[in-house]
C-alpha cells in the first residue's frame, strides 16, 4: 500500500467512490427510480434531490446511483468473460496449433467478420426492444471475444519460438502449466488493458442501442438515461444535470479503470526492479 | 510448400467463413417479428386509415408476389446464396423496389470508404504517435498530457461526442454547415470542396473518438516492448535513444497494432451508423438501418455481406503478409 | 532532440494524410454521381446562415424551407407514385406536384373538389353509376392540357394493371371509368358508393389515387417506369433535388393560373419551396432557432420549449398555451387484443381505464397539453361539436353493469389548476374555452371500483401485487413506437406507470415501425398504444368501417382490420350499422345519430381506451415568411405534410427579410 | 588500467535502500582475464553495471567512482558518467542469458551494422561492412551465414557466439561479461569459454568475467575477486586463490568444489547471506562464521595483503599478521 504511486491510488479512489454510488447508495431507497412523475418535474439541485430531479419526475441522483449499477454489472460481465475465453482460446490455438487452432480461429474469424452493431439491432427488434440487458451481455461477449483471441494468438506464437517454451514443452509440461508459468506474464498487461477497454466497450455498447432506442428503456441504465435525456431534449434545453450526469460517470469510470491499469503496471514494473 | 499448404487451408477457412456469415446473415433478419410488406402497408396505415380493409388484403398479395417472398425459407435460402455467389446479385431492395440493392450499396460505398477509411488512418497515426511517446517517454510532461486528453475524449459516448461538436461548430458558432449538403452534380472543384468542408465535422468526431484506443494500446506495448532484454541491450550497445526506438520498439511494437488497423479497414464497410445518422451522411451505416428498421431483408443482407466478405478478406490478408512482416511467425 | 524529430515524423504523416484525404474524397466522388446528372448544375456553398442565399442557390428570401417528415429519402429518382419505394408524398409531392381530384376542408370537415370541379353525382335511373366534373384549362406542367381522359385513363391504367399495388384498391371499388367528353368522367362501380369522393380524394393526410399524364405514361409500363421528372399538376414544379435525397427544390409555375390552387384562391406567394431533411431532432431546433428552416413537421413539446425560448419570431397553433394543435385526426389511446381470454374480458378492460390516473398520463406525456375524449373519435372541434359535446349528458348517466357511474367532465377545470400551480401561463378563462382546449372529460380515477370489478371477475390482490384468476401474477406488456409517434410513445411509458402503481406488472416495449404494425396485424399483443380511432368528417363511417366483424381473422393471420379482433354482440350491432352508413350519403341526417350509436357501443366495451387527441406542435417561424394559420387566423390546420398544403401557399407573404 | 575506486552503489527501493555494492576498490591490469565469483546475489552483476556505468534508476551510485586509463598515462583517463561514449568501442558489454538481447524481428547482420556504424567505420558502405564482418567471423570460426539467420533460428550457444563476436568486433580495450555462460550445457560452456579466451589471446585486451561457478574461473581467470554481500572479501591470483584461499568463505567455496578422486560428501555453506537493507555492522560474514569472534560482529574488516598480489578482507587474519611481527 504504501509504495503505490499516484496513478494506482488515484484510480482506485475514482473507482471505489463509483462502487459505492453503484453498489452502496441504491440500498438505501427504497422507492422505484424507474417510476415516472415519482416528483414534480425539472427541480433544481437540493438537499432532498442532490442532483434534482428530470422532466419524467424520477429523482436524478438515484436514477444515476442504480443506472451505475446496471452499467457496472454488465461492463465487468461482459468484460471478464469475453477477455477470459479471448485470452484462453488464443494461446490454445496459438500454443496447440494444427486442428484446434484452425477450429477456434474459424470461429474467432466468424464472429469478427460481421459486423456487431447491425446484429445487435437486429437482436433489438427481434426480442422487441426489451432485449433483456442479459442477452444483450451474451451478444456483447460473443462479438468480443474474438478480438483479444486473435491479438494473444500472434503473441503466443512469436512466444513459442522463445527457446525457454519449446524447452518447457520438450521438458514434457503440461500445456497448461506453460501457459500459466510461462505465457500468461507475458500478455498479463495487454489483457488488462483488453479488459479494461472492454468494460468501456460493453457499457458504451450498450448506451449505443439505448440511444437509437434499442435496449430496454425501461431498465435503469447509464445508457437509458442518456437515451432518455436526449428524448427531452436535455442538451438544447440546458438540463446538463440529467444528461451530463451519466456521462460524466461513464468517463470517469473508465478513466479509473485506465489509471488503475497503468499504476498496476508501473507498480508491477517496480517489483520487477525494471 | 509449406506456404502453399498453408495458403489452402487458410483460404478454406476464408470461404467457409463467409459462408457461415451469408448463412446467419441470412436466418437472423427471417425470424424478426416482421415482414417488409407488413411493414409497408402498416405505414401507409399510420398516415391514413381510410383505406378500405379488402384492398389491403389485395394490395399485400400483390407485394408478396412482387417481393418473391413465395417458396418455403429453404427454397429462399438456396435460391439466395446460388444468385449472391453465382451472380453477386442481391436482388432488388424490398422497401426501395425495385432499386437492386447493389446499386444502393454501390452509391454509399465510396463516400463511407473515404470518411471512414481516411479517419481511421488519420487517428492510427495519431493514437500510435501518441501512444509511442507515452510508452517510451512516461516520464515527460507533454507525453502525459498528450495521453491524458486521449484517454479523457475516448470514454464518451459518441453520439454525445458528435452532438457537442455539432452545437459548438454549427450552432454556438457557425463554422460548419448544421445540415450537412453532400449534394454533388458533376465532378468539380467546387463540389470537391463543398464536399470536404461538409466532411471536416463528422470526420473530426471519428478522429477524435477513434484515437484513444490506439493511444492506449499503443501506450501498453511500446512500454512492454521498452522493458524487454533486447532493447535494453540496444542501449548497453551505445545507440542513441532515436536509434532504439525507430529500430528496436517501434519495429517490435507496431504489428499488432498493424493486424488491429487492418481489421479495423475492413470493419469499416459497416459504415458507422450513428455518424451517417447524426451528419446526414449518404453512407453505409444508415442504409444498413434502415434495412433493418424496414425490414428490408434483401438489402439487410446485401450490405452485411458486403462488409462480412471485407472484413473476412482483411483477415485473411493479415494472416498471409504476417510472416513477411513478423520472421518469428511462421506459416503453419 | 530526439523526441521533437519523433514529433516531426508524427506531424509529417498527419499533412500527408490530409492530403490524400482529399485527393481520396476527390477521386472517390467521381463514381458516386456518374450516369444521372442534376437537371440544373448549381455552385453549392457551405450553408451560410447570414440569410442571402440558401445552400441550394436560391435567395433565401424567395425560399420557403420545409421539414421533411420522412427523413432521408432513398430513390430521390423514382417519382412513380404506384410502386413501392418511391420519393414518399410528403416530401413536397403531393403537397405541391399533384393535384388530387377532392380536398378536405378540415376546418368545416367537408370535402370540396380539388382537379374536379363538382363532387361525384350518382346518375338518375343508372344504378351504381356515378360522374363528375373536372375544373376548366388546367393544365399539366409542360403545358399539356389537363382533362377527363387523363383521369379516366390513370383509373383504366391501375385497373388493368396486375402489379400496381393500389390497382387492387381501384378494382376493389370500380367497375369501369371513362371520359364521356373532355370535362365530364364517369365511374362505374359495383355496389353503391356514396362515399366514392372519400375513397378517391382526400380525406386524412392524402389519397392514394394520383391523376398521372396520359400523354407521358400511355406507352410506359406503370409497373417499372421510374418518372423520374414528373409532370406537375398543382402549383409548383421539381426544380432541383439531392441525389442523396436529402433535399428537393420546388419552383412555381409561371402558369400558376392554370392550376386549381391558382384558379380558386390565387398566386402563390413563395418562388421557391425546398423540403429537406434537417436530420435529428436536436438538429431540426437548431436550424429552426437559427432561422434556417421555416416549417417544422412534428417536434417534442421538450424541443417546443426551447424553440419559443430561444427564437421570439416561432410560434406554434396558439399564441399561449397549450400552442400545440389539437385537432389531428386520429386520437391516442390503449388498445386490447380482444382475442386474449384476459383482455377480451370488457369489465378487465373498463377496470383498467378506471385505474388510469389520466391529469398524471396527461402531464407525463405533454406536459398537460392534451385534450381528453372518452369516445372512439378523435376531439377535433368539428367531432366535438356533433359528438363529445352533445354526447356528454348520457355519458354523465352511463353506469357499469353494477350501477356505478364512471364519467367525470372534471378534468378541464382539474388540469387547468395544476398547470396554473405550476406557474403555467395563458391558460383559458372562461369554462366554455377551458373545454373546448381541454376536453368534455374524461372516467374517474377510481381504484376502489376498479378494485372491485377485478375481484368479481376473479382477480386477487396480494400486497399491492395482482394475480389472475389462475392464480399467476398479472404480468402485461404494452407495445409502443419506438423514436416514432412520440406521443403515443410516451402515453405507453405514462399508462405502464399509472398501472403499475395500481398493481399490475406492466412493461413496455418498444418496437420499430416494421415489427410494431406486424404485430398489430396478427394480433401478437396484449395491449398496444395504437390509433384505430381516426376521424375527420362529421361522418366518419369510412375511418370505423374496419372495426367491421367482416376482417376478423384468427390470431396469427395477418388482419385486413379489425386488429383488436373484437368480437361479440356489441360488435355485431356495431358492424350493422356500419353496413347501414355506408349506404348513407355523407349529408344524411341518419348518420350522425348512427355513429352516436357507435361510439355507446364502444364506450360500453372499450375494446380501445381513447383518451387524447393528437397534439401536434408543428411550429413555423416568421422571421423569413408570414401568413402561417393559427389559432386566430385558422383557415385551415396546420398539416404540413397532408396534400392541402397546396393550398396554403398563397397565404404566406414574404416579411422581406 | 581499468581503476574500481571505493565503489558504492544502491538500488533505491522507494522507501528503503540495498546497498548492493558496498566500498568496492580494486585495479584491472593490462592484458588479463579477471574473474568476479560470489554467490548470486552478491552484487557482482551490479557491480559490473557500475563497472559499464549502466547505472539509471533505481540503481546509483552513491560515492566512488570508475576510470578507464588510455595507455598508461597516469592523467589521461575516461570517468564514470563518461564512459557512455566509449561504450563499444573501448568497453563492451556480454550480457547474460544471449536468449532475448537481439532484436527478434531483424537478421543478424544489421545487429552488426548498427554496431559498426557507431565505431569508426560511419563512412563505410553495407557492402564493405558486411565483408569485414564475414572476415571477422571466420577468424572466430564462425560461419558467415549466421549473419543471415534469425535470431531464433540460432541456437543458444551459437547466439552466445554471435554476441561475443559482437562485443569485440571494434576490438575494445576492456570487456565485460557477466554470467556469459549460464544456461548452456556443459560442452558448449566449454566452446564459449575458449572462444573468449582465444579472443583475448588475440587481441590483448583486459576481460572481467562475473560469474558464479568457480569452475569455470578457474579455467579461465587469470585473477579472482570474492564477493560476499556487496564487498569485495579476497582478491588474488587465481592460482593463489585455489591453492590457499585466506577468507574463511573462500575457503569455503572452494572446498564446496568437487576435486577428481575424492568422493567424501561435500559440505555445503550453512546459512544465508545477509539482507543488504540492514547488513550487520561488523564483518558481514560473521554470521555464517565458524571462527567467528566477538569484534567481528562490531568491526568492519579492512583488505590485508596475504601474500603476492593476494588481499583478503577477515579480523583473523590481521591478528595473524599482527601475531608474525
Amino acid at each position: 500500500m504504501k509504495n503505490w504511486n499516484l496513478r494506482l491510488k488515484l484510480g482506485l479512489v475514482i473507482l471505489s467512490f463509483f462502487m459505492i454510488l453503484g453498489f452502496f447508495f441504491p440500498l438505501l431507497y427504497s422507492g422505484n427510480v424507474t417510476e415516472w412523475s415519482t416528483y414534480p418535474t425539472n427541480l433544481k439541485p437540493s438537499m432532498e434531490h442532490f442532483l434534482g430531479t428530470n422532466s419524467l419526475g424520477q429523482d436524478i441522483f438515484w436514477l444515476l446511483c442504480n443506472s451505475i449499477r446496471t452499467s457496472f454489472l454488465i461492463g465487468l460481465f461482459v468484460a471478464f468473460f469475453s477477455t477470459l475465453i479471448g485470452i484462453l482460446a488464443g494461446l490454445v490455438a496459438g500454443l496447440k496449433g494444427g486442428a484446434v487452432d484452425r477450429i477456434v480461429m474459424l470461429l474467432a474469424d466468424t464472429f469478427i467478420v460481421i459486423p456487431s452493431l447491425p446484429i445487435l439491432i437486429l437482436i433489438g427488434s427481434l426480442t422487441k426492444g426489451t432485449a433483456s440487458l442479459f442477452l444483450i451481455g451474451g451478444v456483447l461477449i460473443a462479438f468480443n471475444w474474438p478480438w483479444p483471441a486473435r491479438q494473444v494468438r500472434s503473441m503466443a506464437l512469436t512466444l513459442r519460438e522463445r527457446d525457454y517454451i519449446s524447452i518447457a514443452r520438450f521438458s514434457g509440461e503440461s500445456t497448461i502449466r506453460i501457459l500459466v508459468k510461462e505465457i500468461f506474464p507475458f500478455v498479463k498487461d495487454w489483457s488488462i488493458g483488453n479488459f479494461i477497454n472492454t468494460i468501456l466497450v460493453a457499457i458504451s455498447s450498450e448506451s449505443g442501442l439505448a440511444v437509437i432506442g434499442m435496449s430496454s428503456n425501461s431498465k435503469a441504465t447509464l445508457g437509458t438515461m442518456i437515451y432518455w435525456a436526449n428524448q427531452h431534449q436535455a442538451m438544447l434545453g440546458g438540463k446538463w444535470v440529467w444528461i451530463g450526469s451519466p456521462v460524466v460517470a461513464i468517463c470517469l469510470i473508465f478513466i479509473g479503470l485506465f489509471l488503475l491499469m497503468t499504476g498496476q503496471q508501473q507498480y508491477s514494473a517496480l517489483r520487477r526492479g525494471k | 510448400m509449406k506456404f502453399l499448404k498453408f495458403l489452402s487451408s487458410r483460404l478454406l477457412t476464408y470461404i467457409f467463413v463467409i459462408l457461415l456469415g451469408m448463412t446467419i446473415v441470412f436466418f437472423v433478419p427471417r425470424f424478426m417479428p416482421s415482414d417488409p410488406v407488413e411493414s409497408m402497408l402498416g405505414q401507409m396505415m399510420s398516415k391514413s386509415s381510410t383505406m378500405d380493409a379488402a384492398a389491403i388484403e389485395a394490395m399485400r398479395k400483390t407485394l408478396n408476389e412482387n417481393f418473391g417472398l413465395e417458396g418455403t425459407l429453404g427454397e429462399q435460402y438456396f435460391g439466395y446464396m446460388k444468385r449472391v455467389i453465382f451472380t453477386q446479385d442481391f436482388g432488388p431492395s424490398l422497401t426501395m423496389y425495385p432499386v437492386p440493392v447493389k446499386e444502393l450499396i454501390a452509391d454509399s460505398l465510396p463516400w463511407t470508404v473515404c470518411l471512414l477509411g481516411i479517419s481511421t488512418v488519420i487517428s492510427w497515426l495519431i493514437g500510435n504517435g501518441i501512444g509511442l511517446l507515452a510508452g517510451i517517454r512516461k516520464d515527460k510532461a507533454y507525453s502525459k498530457i498528450l495521453e491524458g486528453i486521449a484517454i479523457c475524449i475516448y470514454p464518451i459516448p459518441y453520439y454525445i461526442f458528435a452532438l457537442t461538436l455539432i452545437m459548438l461548430f454549427a450552432y454556438i458558432f457557425p463554422v460548419f454547415p448544421l445540415s450537412a449538403n453532400f449534394d454533388v452534380s458533376g465532378f468539380t472543384w467546387e463540389n470537391l470542396k463543398t464536399v470536404i468542408w461538409n466532411s471536416v465535422l463528422p470526420a473530426l468526431s471519428l478522429i477524435l473518438t477513434g484515437t484513444g484506443w490506439w493511444v492506449i494500446s499503443m501506450t501498453t506495448l511500446s512500454r512492454n516492448t521498452n522493458e524487454e532484454d533486447f532493447v535494453a541491450f540496444a542501449r548497453m550497445k551505445g545507440l542513441n535513444e532515436r536509434k532504439v526506438i525507430s529500430r528496436y520498439v517501434l519495429p517490435n511494437t507496431i504489428l499488432p497494432q498493424i493486424t488491429m488497423l487492418a481489421l479495423q479497414m475492413g470493419t469499416i464497410f459497416n459504415g458507422s451508423l450513428i455518424t451517417e445518422i447524426l451528419f446526414n451522411y449518404p453512407g453505409l451505416g444508415s442504409l444498413i438501418y434502415r434495412g433493418i428498421l424496414q425490414a428490408d431483408y434483401n438489402l439487410i443482407m446485401g450490405t452485411i455481406t458486403t462488409s462480412i466478405f471485407a472484413v473476412a478478406t482483411a483477415t485473411l490478408v493479415i494472416d498471409l503478409l504476417y510472416p513477411f512482416i513478423d520472421p518469428r511467425v511462421r506459416y503453419n | 532532440m530526439k523526441k521533437s524529430r519523433l514529433k516531426k515524423v508524427m506531424s509529417v504523416l498527419f499533412i500527408l494524410c490530409m492530403v490524400f484525404s482529399l485527393v481520396a474524397c476527390g477521386s472517390e466522388k467521381t463514381p458516386s454521381d456518374s450516369g444521372k446528372s442534376g437537371e440544373t448544375s448549381k455552385e453549392s456553398k457551405p450553408a451560410s446562415t447570414d440569410g442571402k442565399m440558401t445552400d441550394v442557390g436560391t435567395p433565401r428570401s424567395e425560399t420557403l424551407i420545409v421539414d421533411i417528415l420522412s427523413g432521408r429519402i432513398a430513390n430521390p429518382d423514382l417519382f412513380n407514385p404506384y410502386v413501392p419505394g418511391s420519393v414518399p408524398m410528403d416530401a413536397g409531392v403531393h403537397q405541391l406536384l399533384h393535384g388530387k381530384l377532392w380536398e378536405i376542408d378540415t376546418v368545416k370537415g367537408e370535402q370540396y373538389p380539388d382537379l374536379a370541379a363538382t363532387m361525384p353525382e350518382l346518375v338518375e335511373g343508372k344504378e351504381n353509376t356515378y360522374t363528375f366534373k373536372m375544373k376548366e384549362n388546367l393544365k399539366w406542367s409542360d403545358g399539356e392540357v389537363l382533362d377527363a381522359h387523363d383521369v379516366a385513363f390513370t383509373f383504366n391504367m391501375l385497373m388493368d394493371s396486375q402489379e400496381l399495388a393500389f390497382g387492387a384498391v381501384v378494382r376493389e371499388t370500380v367497375k369501369s371509368c371513362q371520359a364521356l367528353d373532355d370535362l365530364t368522367v364517369e365511374i362505374v362501380t359495383h355496389k353503391p358508393e356514396p362515399k366514392l369522393s372519400q375513397k378517391f380524394g382526400v380525406t386524412i393526410f392524402g389519397n392514394g389515387l394520383t391523376v398521372v399524364p396520359e400523354h407521358v405514361w400511355k406507352d410506359e409500363n406503370p409497373a417499372t417506369f421510374t418518372y423520374s421528372d414528373p409532370l406537375s399538376s398543382g402549383p409548383y414544379t421539381i426544380k432541383d433535388r439531392d441525389k442523396q435525397g436529402y433535399w428537393f427544390l420546388y419552383e412555381k409555375r409561371e402558369d400558376w393560373k392554370n392550376t386549381a390552387v391558382g384558379q380558386t384562391v390565387g398566386e402563390p406567394g413563395p418562388q421557391y419551396v425546398l423540403f429537406k431533411s434537417f436530420g435529428t431532432e436536436e438538429k431540426r431546433i437548431m436550424a429552426a432557432i437559427s432561422n434556417e428552416i421555416d416549417i417544422l413537421q412534428d417536434i417534442t413539446p421538450e424541443s417546443w420549449e426551447i424553440l419559443r425560448k430561444k427564437n421570439p419570431e416561432s410560434m406554434a397553433w396558439y399564441a399561449g398555451f397549450p400552442y400545440a394543435d389539437m385537432n389531428d385526426p386520429c386520437e391516442r389511446g390503449i388498445a386490447f387484443n380482444c382475442a386474449d381470454p384476459i383482455y377480451g374480458n370488457a369489465n378487465v378492460r373498463w377496470a383498467l381505464a378506471l385505474a388510469t390516473d389520466i391529469k398524471n398520463v396527461s402531464l407525463a406525456t405533454f406536459d398537460g397539453m392534451l385534450r381528453v375524449s372518452p369516445l372512439q373519435l378523435p376531439p377535433t372541434d368539428v367531432l366535438m361539436d356533433n359528438y363529445h359535446k352533445p354526447m356528454v349528458d348520457w355519458l354523465k348517466e352511463f353506469e357499469l353493469e353494477d350501477g356505478y357511474k364512471p364519467f367525470d367532465d372534471s378534468y378541464a377545470t382539474e388540469i387547468v389548476k395544476i398547470l396554473k400551480e405550476k406557474g403555467v401561463e395563458g391558460l383559458p378563462e372562461t369554462e366554455q374555452d377551458i373545454i373546448d382546449v381541454f376536453g368534455v372529460g374524461w372516467w374517474k380515477y377510481d381504484v376502489d371500483q376498479a378494485t372491485k370489478i377485478l375481484n368479481k371477475e376473479g382477480f386477487t390482490k396480494k400486497d399491492g401485487t395482482w394475480y389472475k384468476p389462475d392464480g399467476s401474477v398479472w404480468e402485461m406488456s404494452i407495445l409502443a413506437p419506438a423514436d416514432f409517434e412520440i406521443q403515443s410513445m410516451r402515453l405507453a411509458f405514462a399508462v405502464a406507470d399509472s398501472w403499475n402503481k395500481f398493481g399490475v406488472k406492466v412493461t413496455v416495449v418498444q418496437q420499430d415501425a416494421a415489427t410494431y404494425w406486424n404485430n398489430e396485424a396478427t394480433a401478437n399483443f396484449e395491449a398496444g398504444s395504437f390509433w384505430p380511432a381516426c376521424g375527420i368528417m362529421p361522418d366518419s363511417s369510412i375511418n370505423m368501417e374496419h372495426w367491421n366483424s367482416k376482417y376478423i381473422v384468427p390470431v396469427g393471420e395477418q388482419a385486413p382490420g379489425n386488429r383488436c379482433r373484437w368480437g361479440g354482440e356489441a360488435n355485431e350491432k356495431v358492424t350493422e350499422l356500419l353496413n347501414e352508413l355506408m349506404q348513407l350519403p355523407s349529408d344524411d341526417p341518419r348518420v350522425i345519430d348512427g355513429i352516436t350509436e357507435i361510439c355507446k357501443l364502444f364506450v360500453e366495451e372499450q375494446p380501445f381506451i381513447p383518451m387524447f387527441g393528437t397534439s401536434k406542435f408543428v411550429p413555423v417561424t416568421t422571421h423569413y415568411w408570414t401568413g402561417f394559420q393559427t389559432a386566430e387566423n385558422d383557415f385551415e390546420g396546420p398539416w404540413w405534410w397532408w396534400s392541402q398544403f397546396k393550398y396554403y401557399t398563397p397565404h404566406l407573404k414574404p416579411t422581406g427579410n | 588500467m581499468f581503476e574500481i575506486n571505493h565503489v558504492s552503489a544502491r538500488y533505491n527501493m522507494l522507501t528503503s535502500f540495498v546497498n548492493a555494492v558496498d566500498d568496492v576498490n580494486f585495479n584491472i591490469e593490462k592484458n588479463e582475464i579477471f574473474g568476479i565469483a560470489g554467490e548470486s546475489g552478491c552484487g557482482k552483476s551490479t557491480l559490473l553495471k557500475v563497472m559499464y556505468d549502466l547505472v539509471d534508476y533505481p540503481l546509483e551510485i552513491s560515492s566512488g567512482s570508475v576510470r578507464l586509463y588510455n595507455g598508461n598515462s597516469e592523467t589521461n583517463y575516461i570517468e564514470t558518467g563518461k564512459l557512455k561514449e566509449c561504450w563499444w568501442k573501448d568497453i563492451s558489454y556480454i550480457s547474460q542469458g544471449a536468449m532475448n538481447v537481439m532484436n527478434p524481428i531483424t537478421k543478424v547482420e544489421n545487429q552488426f551494422f548498427d554496431t559498426v556504424r557507431r565505431g569508426y567505420h560511419k563512412k563505410m558502405t553495407k557492402k564493405q561492412i558486411r565483408e569485414k564482418v564475414a572476415a571477422y567471423m571466420k577468424e572466430l570460426e564462425l560461419s558467415p551465414d549466421v549473419l543471415k539467420a534469425y535470431p531464433h533460428q540460432l541456437s543458444g550457444g551459437m547466439r552466445q557466439r554471435v554476441l561475443i563476436a559482437l562485443a569485440t568486433f571494434l576490438n575494445p580495450r576492456i570487456i565485460l561479461a557477466d554470467e556469459p555462460t549460464t544456461a548452456l550445457d556443459v560442452v558448449v560452456q566449454k566452446d564459449i569459454l575458449t572462444m573468449l579466451m582465444s579472443v583475448q589471446k588475440r587481441m590483448k585486451n583486459s576481460m572481467v568475467i562475473v560469474s558464479h561457478d568457480m569452475g569455470v574461473h578457474y579455467q579461465v581467470t587469470n585473477r579472482i575477486g570474492i564477493m560476499y554481500a556487496g564487498q569485495m572479501i579476497e582478491i588474488g591470483p587465481t592460482d593463489e586463490i585455489f591453492s590457499h584461499p585466506k577468507h574463511p568463505y573462500t575457503q569455503m567455496l572452494i572446498s564446496a568444489l568437487p576435486k577428481v578422486g575424492d568422493n567424501s560428501q561435500k559440505e555445503g555453506i550453512p546459512g544465508t547471506p545477509p539482507n543488504l537493507k540492514s547488513p550487520p555492522i561488523g564483518c558481514r560474514f560473521a554470521p555464517r562464521c565458524k571462527y567467528a569472534a566477538d569484534e567481528c560482529r562490531k568491526i568492519r574488516p579492512q583488505m590485508v595483503p596475504v601474500g603476492d598480489k593476494h588481499f583478503a578482507a577477515c579480523l583473523l587474519l590481521e591478528h595473524a599478521k599482527g601475531g608474525n611481527e
